[in-house]
């Protein structure tokens, strides 16, 4: 399936794009997306300890399973205001 | 209105919207850009956000806020892109039959934005190089 | 500035005075005329003051604000007169550092007028009669 | 000596009058002076209970010793704000 990953912050700098389409197995859930993405792909370095993550727009558990089309977001810690 | 947007803030046209005939407070917050960070010296600040996630978080926090603490209307800005030394980032206004209600909603809105709203900032020292606050 | 005047308050002005590129935060407290007043309907209030004293007071708790919670400027306006519904009887703006002084003195200020700056209000009924509210 | 008194709020609706110079004995307290408007003068009533006072534009104690030319300010309870 296809899925958004969208970078934003310091993220966006580390993983040197904004916004990508990425083709996952069915039934992969954020934490093995964040893994592959961390270390199967080269040239993304996702350091940010903690990073955080949004799914369709919501923080969630990284248990949650995507389904195709979904957008991931991917984050440092908000510091708005 | 719950907006995030480029230009300037209109403070005036904010509080405007959130009088109301059976309030008898009105607070207002309004996040300005400090000269310094830490003990660095900042000329602006540029802000980036996740906008409809971010819209959608201030929406889901001003409805609770409204419902904990009972007030009447609830109006908040922020401004993304750069915002310079004494220039608002955020302004929240919001009024209440009683004060105490309106003082604690409103702190409680920009704490929670502070924690829960994807926006970033990044400080631009006086060299024009700009640092990520994270 | 601290002021009381008859002319409607103008709190742009006063948050204007209160921006500085130190703080991080303004808080702008308005008290506003409500519609109704307990039960009772109102049209609008009347204020009077003991105005040498009532400046005096309000210098008084501004200045004890300022040391008690280290902010860095407050401005308080007051009006008398006529003020009808919907319009500020009082604005404060306090700035500072951090946001949590800046709320805390401008509840204190709105608090300590309310208790101690000789300021009385008539209620203005539709019937056109006004009432002393003590 | 002479001191002048001044009445706010409903105590100036009450007392029918804005302000008035009197004649009061040396050595006369806010307490004396206030029975004395109370209980001696004709054509002032200040039923308002407490009724408040402040001395040269600050709140004192009753006791206080007024000096000629002292300006004292009855009323209600503050309602500001």
């Amino acid at each position: 399936m296809k899925i958004t990953v969208k970078y934003f912050g310091s993220v966006k700098d580390d993983a040197g794009l904004e916004m990508e389409i990425m083709e996952v197995p069915e039934g992969s859930s954020v934490s093995s997306i964040i893994s592959m993405i961390k270390e199967e792909r080269s040239g993304l370095s996702l350091r940010k300890n903690p990073l955080m993550f949004a799914l369709n727009q919501n923080f969630c558990d990284g248990n949650r399973v995507l389904a195709d089309n979904d957008e991931l977001a991917l984050f440092p810690v908000v510091s708005g205001g | 209105m719950i907006r995030i947007q480029e230009e300037p803030l209109d403070v005036e046209e904010l509080i405007r919207s959130t009088r109301n005939a059976e309030a008898g407070a009105i607070v207002t917050f309004q996040g300005t850009v400090r000269k310094h960070s830490g003990s660095m010296e900042v000329t602006s600040l540029i802000y980036e956000s996740y906008k409809e996630m971010a819209l959608n978080a201030i929406h889901a926090i001003v409805d609770e806020a409204m419902v904990r603490y009972g007030v009447l209307d609830v109006n908040v800005v922020h401004r993304i892109g750069l915002v310079n030394i004494k220039e608002d980032s955020v302004a929240i206004s919001v009024s209440s039959a009683h004060r105490r209600e309106a003082f604690e909603a409103c702190e409680y809105i920009i704490d929670s934005i502070k924690k829960k709203v994807p926006i970033w900032k990044k400080d631009v020292k006086p060299d024009g190089e700009a640092e990520w606050r994270d």
